[in-house]
């Protein structure tokens, strides 16, 4: 079907999902350009044919003929429509969760620039190497106002929203790199709030991924501010205050007060942190402060990459090419952008994706 | 109805609307404090929207109106019912996810 | 005045027509501007929007013209970022609720409505002159936020970044808006109660013209959808100026809350901006065609259906916004719901010229460029409607060509065809028919030069609101800039050659389209009153041909639609 | 079409007899009376139009409150019990005079009753602002105005308190144009005594006050009665 359209008319498609929604996009492009040759087509030749003063037929229709096609044209409508909704909802419905061992990458927006940062470790701007063939997914926020994550040869955009998570997820199925794209209006550099997706085979991404100076793990962060924060004093294991053991708790489903129940992912630990009086543990008191205002927004990703590396939820992460948590040792981030860093002059120009190239 | 053509009669009309209010404004005032758990809010809006009914219906006299303001009147519960509902539908799924 | 029609050999006039002694139409009736802006004449008070909205169109078509200058290339050589956000939020603010929202209904509806019921005036001629006198002073508002520096909002004031992030002058760009909504609201209440009392004897609800239907079903949008708007500007300034926490994320606020109130109101508004337009090219098709409308009951329940199904709908800006996904589906099926009456319009009009007597006079060219442009327009709406493509082309310049189709493409070409269609009823006199039919084949060409190379940018990949791109859509920005400038210059002529007929133009006669509809049943231009005597009703409209019979060639008007008393 | 509460006896006034109604080719009476049912009608178009308007500051209400339950329960028990019920029986009893004016209105014999009732309404109206601004001054004594130094912790409990201040101010609005309006009925009714007996506009501006009153009745358990039995 891909065939249909000359290839300069289409963006690279490098996604599995990318491939769906060409097959989409074309035959929705065939169907309305069907309706619009049959519109057309019938004005033209009814404008022609029967022009004022024209010898053609012009005999009184009768009143039936009127009523069934209408109903005739509307019902017809209505199931071509319909049958499209179908179409599109069903390829939008199977694409809802992401597969259970995807690589999560947080990414963070913010005026005007995307930081990402995957739970195996790697932390980059406005650049996110990704490998070809695993399931990545998406956990995006924002810092300041509304932004969107958007690559185009993945078919993929999603919001990120200030102070809530949004999620996405892809497959890339080509190496090479892509443009990244902010489309959520965001102010004065809108325009250039710009990125590159770097794809590569798996080998070549853990030799990229164990080049990257070590221990700006989300996980040993998150656990620095574990104890630095104070979590530590109620939350460890040998604490006098009753505060739920954190251990082996991730993907699991816990007895809320009130009887309901609640799994914990990123938003219930997140709202933990936040609002800790909301959903309290069964068996618990209330006494948690809330730590609003007293945690940036990368700090709970990094304590909620902590939590999630206590227990091995369903959702734990076996990334090619990574090394296991326990052998990496803090350190001081390091930010290694080479595409565009804060506060650097911006060039009037922005960055073109460039051409795709094999690493 | 045949329109009151006295002081006396215009006050019967309105005086018992009048009373029902404020009576249902003391039960609600009451039944806020009662411990009634989640139906609070239900409780509270109820005797709200009984009120409003009272007010729309009697004071308003929707009751003896024509079925054109009749229809104008329920043209704005019903798109303000739209409005609720599809926002709704997310607000509450989103809630529910998390 | 009489001698000189009689003179003139142009004129297709009948001598006695104008001859009659009759009172002095409504334009004669005092010519002093005060005369003009106290009036509560509903048709005074058209040709005051009238003029209203040309100055606003203008002035949204120099940002739009600055816009496609600067997109030429892909740097910024012409304007900075700042003055291009600034350029494209004037643009939108100003052409959305200065322009298309009042254009139609405030003028054509505003003038032709009661004559085309048999009324002498609207319902409440007070609040119609009110409500002009707040759209100028809505329009001037927003107008004082650009000499006040302008406002970088784009025209959908997005949360967090409108009240917290935009150091503009938001606050005073959306009071203007604000101030307008009320102008829309008591137009909209002044139309339906005008429909629904002061038709004429006879004119029942299915004998009522379809461009009536439009105005009416667009009122009932116009009184229930704008107080939302009204309200969410109210929570926007009452944070941005008072500092209330409103949407405020950090305080747990929910910006997604505000697009669901925005949208509610915004996507019904593109209904206000494509029903009156669906009216009038009723009205023009069927008296070009020499047909009745095919299909009227269908027509009338279409434009009901889309009225209040457009209100079912709003969700599908949202679908990449963090909605949750269970309601996109939701609103995804709403969506292609909403497009089958739209699509029952396009088949009626073109079952409308079979075995007609079809002419090409400008308003008809108009109305055939219309439909193309409206159907490439609402077909692409079904792309955005499907979730996986929206997902991709939303905020891209896939989507802001499927709304030029709609907005720009099929509205502006039926606000075209219906000016000229009406303006020898509203001047009294006849524009040059060459230079009309050349504007209208030149929009047509302009326009699909402008915007469908737009439609493949977009699936490119190529976002809205940027100034600069990347240079692979140069291509496609170079062919739009081009089309932008011939599409200007349509937008120009009819500027020149309606003005020169003003002053030079042959007088025109009381029906110069032989047309069947009430307010041609009057002199052109009409006396204050409307028509002389109590006009009465005794068939369907379009009575164009006998039913069941075919139109002969030019046919005259069989006499039974209205009666002159 | 006529409705028939309408349809009264009341005195027929040329100069209530407005264009276009007055080309209907209907005789006088019903030509007014038909002008009024219009008036009516098209009040109530706009009322219909500001239903809306409310609900989506109500839907702003209730998304929040859904998300926020327990802040707003915990805000909601700052706000003052005793000025919010004082204010909502003032406004049932203006509720009670209005309609007894818009009854009235009709009656020639009644014109005296009619405008002590429309006095009766205006006061009210000034006492529940009077009630509010009360409440107000000790709002702001009491650190609860959104922002630096508020009262309370939870920054969500913010949210409801900057709905309160918004949603009475909007109120207090609606009913400012409220009584401003019934006070130009008492004018017309003092200078032009023959002039209110009939007059559409009492009817249109009783049914305009009518409704801020409800807007009021959903605003009374929004605000006050949340939280309490904690």
């Amino acid at each position: 079907m891909g065939s249909l359209m000359p290839a300069w008319l289409m963006p690279v498609a490098a996604s599995t999902h990318a491939a769906k929604v060409d097959r989409i996009f074309i035959g929705l492009t065939l169907v309305s350009a069907a309706i619009v040759l049959l519109v057309v087509g019938l004005v033209v030749t009814f404008a022609i044919r029967f022009r004022r003063g024209s010898n053609a037929d012009r005999g009184p229709l009768p009143e039936v003929v009127s009523r069934e096609f209408e109903i005739g044209w509307t019902a017809a409508t209505l199931f071509v429509f319909v049958f499209i909704f179908w179409w599109a909802a069903s390829a939008e419905i199977g694409a809802f969760s992401p597969p259970k061992d995807a690589l999560e990458v947080h990414v963070v927006g913010k005026q005007w620039m995307w930081k990402t940062q995957a739970s195996n470790g790697a932390r980059e701007i406005n650049e996110l190497h990704v490998p070809v063939g695993v399931p990545v997914r998406l956990v995006l926020t924002s810092q300041d106002v509304i932004h969107s994550f958007y690559i185009p040869a993945f078919r993929l955009k999603r919001d990120a929203v200030p102070d809530q998570t949004t999620e996405a997820w892809f497959q890339a199925t080509k190496t090479g790199t892509f443009q990244l794209m902010c489309t959520e209006y965001c102010g004065t550099d809108h325009a250039r709030m710009l990125g590159r997706v770097i794809v590569m085979e798996p080998q070549d991404y853990a030799a990229w991924l164990s080049a990257q100076p070590e221990g700006d793990d989300l996980a040993h962060q998150g656990e620095r501010l574990f104890s630095e924060k104070g979590c530590s004093g109620c939350h460890a294991p040998g604490s006098t205050v009753h505060a739920p053991n954190l251990a082996g708790i991730w993907g699991q489903a816990v007895q809320l007060d009130g009887g309901k129940l609640a799994t914990v992912d990123a938003a219930y630990v997140r709202d933990s942190i936040l609002q800790p009086k909301r959903d309290v543990v069964a068996g618990y008191a209330p006494v948690m402060p809330s730590y609003e205002r007293l945690l940036s927004d990368g700090e709970i990703q990094e304590l909620t990459a902590y939590i999630r590396s206590l227990g091995a939820g369903p959702r734990e992460v076996r990334t090619p090419g990574v090394p296991p948590l326990s052998s990496r040792v803090p350190g001081a981030q390091s930010e290694r952008s080479p595409a565009m860093v804060p506060g650097a002059p911006v060039a009037d120009t922005p960055s073109p994706a460039g051409p795709v190239v094999r690493p | 109805m045949s329109a009151p053509v006295s002081a006396g009669a215009v006050w019967r009309r309105v005086l018992p609307v009048w009373l029902g209010l404020m009576a249902l404004l003391a039960v609600a005032c009451a039944l806020a404090y009662a411990p009634l758990g989640p139906w609070t809010a239900a409780v509270s809006f109820g005797i709200a929207t009984t009120q409003a009914a009272l007010v729309a219906l009697l004071f308003m006299r929707l009751i003896e109106a024509s079925a054109l303001i009749r229809l104008t009147a329920a043209c704005g519960l019903f798109w303000s019912a739209i409005l609720f509902t599809l926002t709704f539908a997310d607000v509450l799924s989103r809630l529910t996810r998390s | 005045m009489s001698t000189r029609v009689a003179e003139s050999p142009a004129s297709l006039a009948d001598p006695d027509e104008l001859a009659l002694g009759l009172p002095e139409s409504y334009l004669s009736a005092g010519g002093t501007l005060g005369s003009w802006l106290t009036s509560t004449d509903h048709k005074r008070i058209a040709i005051l929007y009238a003029l209203s909205v040309t100055l606003f169109f203008f002035i949204g078509g120099a940002a739009a013209t600055l816009v496609r200058l600067e997109l030429f290339t892909p740097q910024a050589d012409l304007v900075g970022a700042d003055t291009y956000n600034k350029l494209f939020t004037l643009h939108g603010v100003i052409m959305v609720w200065f322009f298309l929202i009042p254009s139609i209904p405030t003028t054509f509806g505003n003038f032709l409505l009661p004559l085309m019921i048999g009324a002498r005036d609207l319902a409440f001629p007070k609040l119609n002159l009110a409500s002009w006198y707040l759209n100028v002073i809505g329009g001037l508002i927003t107008a004082t936020a650009v000499l006040a520096g302008g406002i970088d909002t784009g025209w959908t004031f997005y949360v967090p970044y409108s009240t917290t992030f935009s150091n503009t002058a938001v606050t005073i760009g959306v009071l203007g808006v604000f101030v307008s909504g009320f102008s829309t609201i008591a137009t909209g209440v002044n139309f339906i109660a005008t429909t629904h009392l002061l038709r004429a004897p006879g004119m029942t609800w299915f004998r009522l013209p379809l461009f009536v239907w439009a105005m009416y079903t667009t009122s009932i949008i116009f009184v229930l959808a704008t107080p939302v708007l009204a309200l969410t500007i109210i929570l926007v300034v009452a944070e941005r100026s008072l500092g209330l926490p409103i949407f405020d994320p950090a305080k747990g606020g929910d910006p997604i809350l505000f697009q669901h109130l925005f949208w509610f109101y915004s996507h019904p508004a593109v209904y206000i901006m494509l029903l009156p337009g669906m009216g009038i090219v009723s009205e023009v098709i069927t008296c070009f065609a020499r047909r009745r409308i095919f299909g009227y009951d269908f027509m009338v329940y279409a434009l009901v259906a889309i009225a209040v199904i457009g209100f079912f709908t709003w969700g599908h800006h949202m679908f990449t916004s963090g909605m949750s996904p269970y309601a996109a589906l939701i609103f995804s099926f709403l969506s292609f719901v909403v497009a089958v009456p739209s699509a029952i319009k396009v088949f009626n009009w073109t079952a409308t010229l079979y075995r007609g007597q079809v002419g090409f006079e400008s308003p008809m060219l108009y109305v055939l460029g219309y439909i193309g442009l409206f159907t490439v327009g609402g077909l692409t709406g079904l792309f955005l409607a499907s979730i996986p493509i929206d997902v991709h082309v939303q905020d891209t310049y896939f989507v802001v060509a499927h709304f030029h189709y709609i907005m720009v493409g099929a509205t502006v070409s039926a606000y075209f065809a219906g000016l000229h269609f009406w303006w020898p009823k509203f001047t009294g006199r006849m524009y040059p028919e060459t230079w009309a039919k050349f504007a209208a084949v030149l929009m047509f060409f302009g326009f699909n030069l402008t915007f469908f190379p737009q439609f493949i940018a977009g699936y490119l990949g190529m976002p809205r609101r940027y100034h600069v791109y990347p240079p692979e859509f140069q291509v496609w920005n170079v062919l739009s800039s081009s089309g932008a400038a011939v599409l200007a210059a349509a937008y120009l002529m009819p500027l020149g050659y309606l003005t020169w007929s003003l002053f030079f133009g042959a007088r025109a006669v009381n029906d110069p389209w032989n047309a069947s509809g009430l307010e041609w049943r009057t002199t052109s231009p009409p006396p204050r009153v409307n028509f002389f005597g109590r006009p009465a009703v005794l068939a369907k409209p379009y009575n164009y041909h006998p039913e069941g019979a075919a139109p002969l060639h030019d046919e005259p008007r069989i006499p039974s639609q209205g009666s002159l008393t | 079409m006529t409705d028939p509460a309408i349809a009264t006896e009341a005195p027929l006034h040329a100069e209530f007899l407005r264009e276009p109604w007055d080309g209907l080719g209907l005789p006088q009476e019903e030509a007014l009376s038909y002008q009024r049912f219009g008036a009516t009608f098209g009040i109530w178009i706009f009322i219909a139009s500001e239903v809306l308007f409310f609900g989506a500051l109500f839907l702003f209400y209730a998304a929040v409150r859904a998300e926020h339950a327990e802040a707003f329960a915990t805000a909601a028990r700052e706000t003052n019990i005793v000025y919010g019920t004082l204010n909502t029986a003032i406004l049932l009893t203006s509720g009670l005079s209005a309609a007894a004016a818009s009854l009235a209105s009709e009656h020639v014999p009644l014109r005296r009753l009619t405008q002590w009732c429309l006095v009766a309404t205006a006061t009210l109206g000034l006492a529940f602002l009077a009630v509010k601004g009360m409440e107000y001054r000790d709002d702001i004594a009491e650190h609860l105005v959104p922002g630096r130094g508020f009262k309370l912790p939870e920054p969500s409990a913010q949210l409801f308190f900057g709905f309160y201040w918004l949603s009475t101010g909007i109120h207090g609005v609606h009913l400012t144009v409220g009584i401003g309006l019934v006070a130009r009925l008492i004018w017309i009714g003092w200078r032009h005594p023959e002039r209110l007996p009939g007059n559409p506009q009492v009817e249109v501006t009783m049914l305009y006050w009518g409704f801020v009153d409800m807007v009021w009745l959903f605003l009374y358990p929004a605000l006050y009665l949340v939280g309490r039995p904690g």
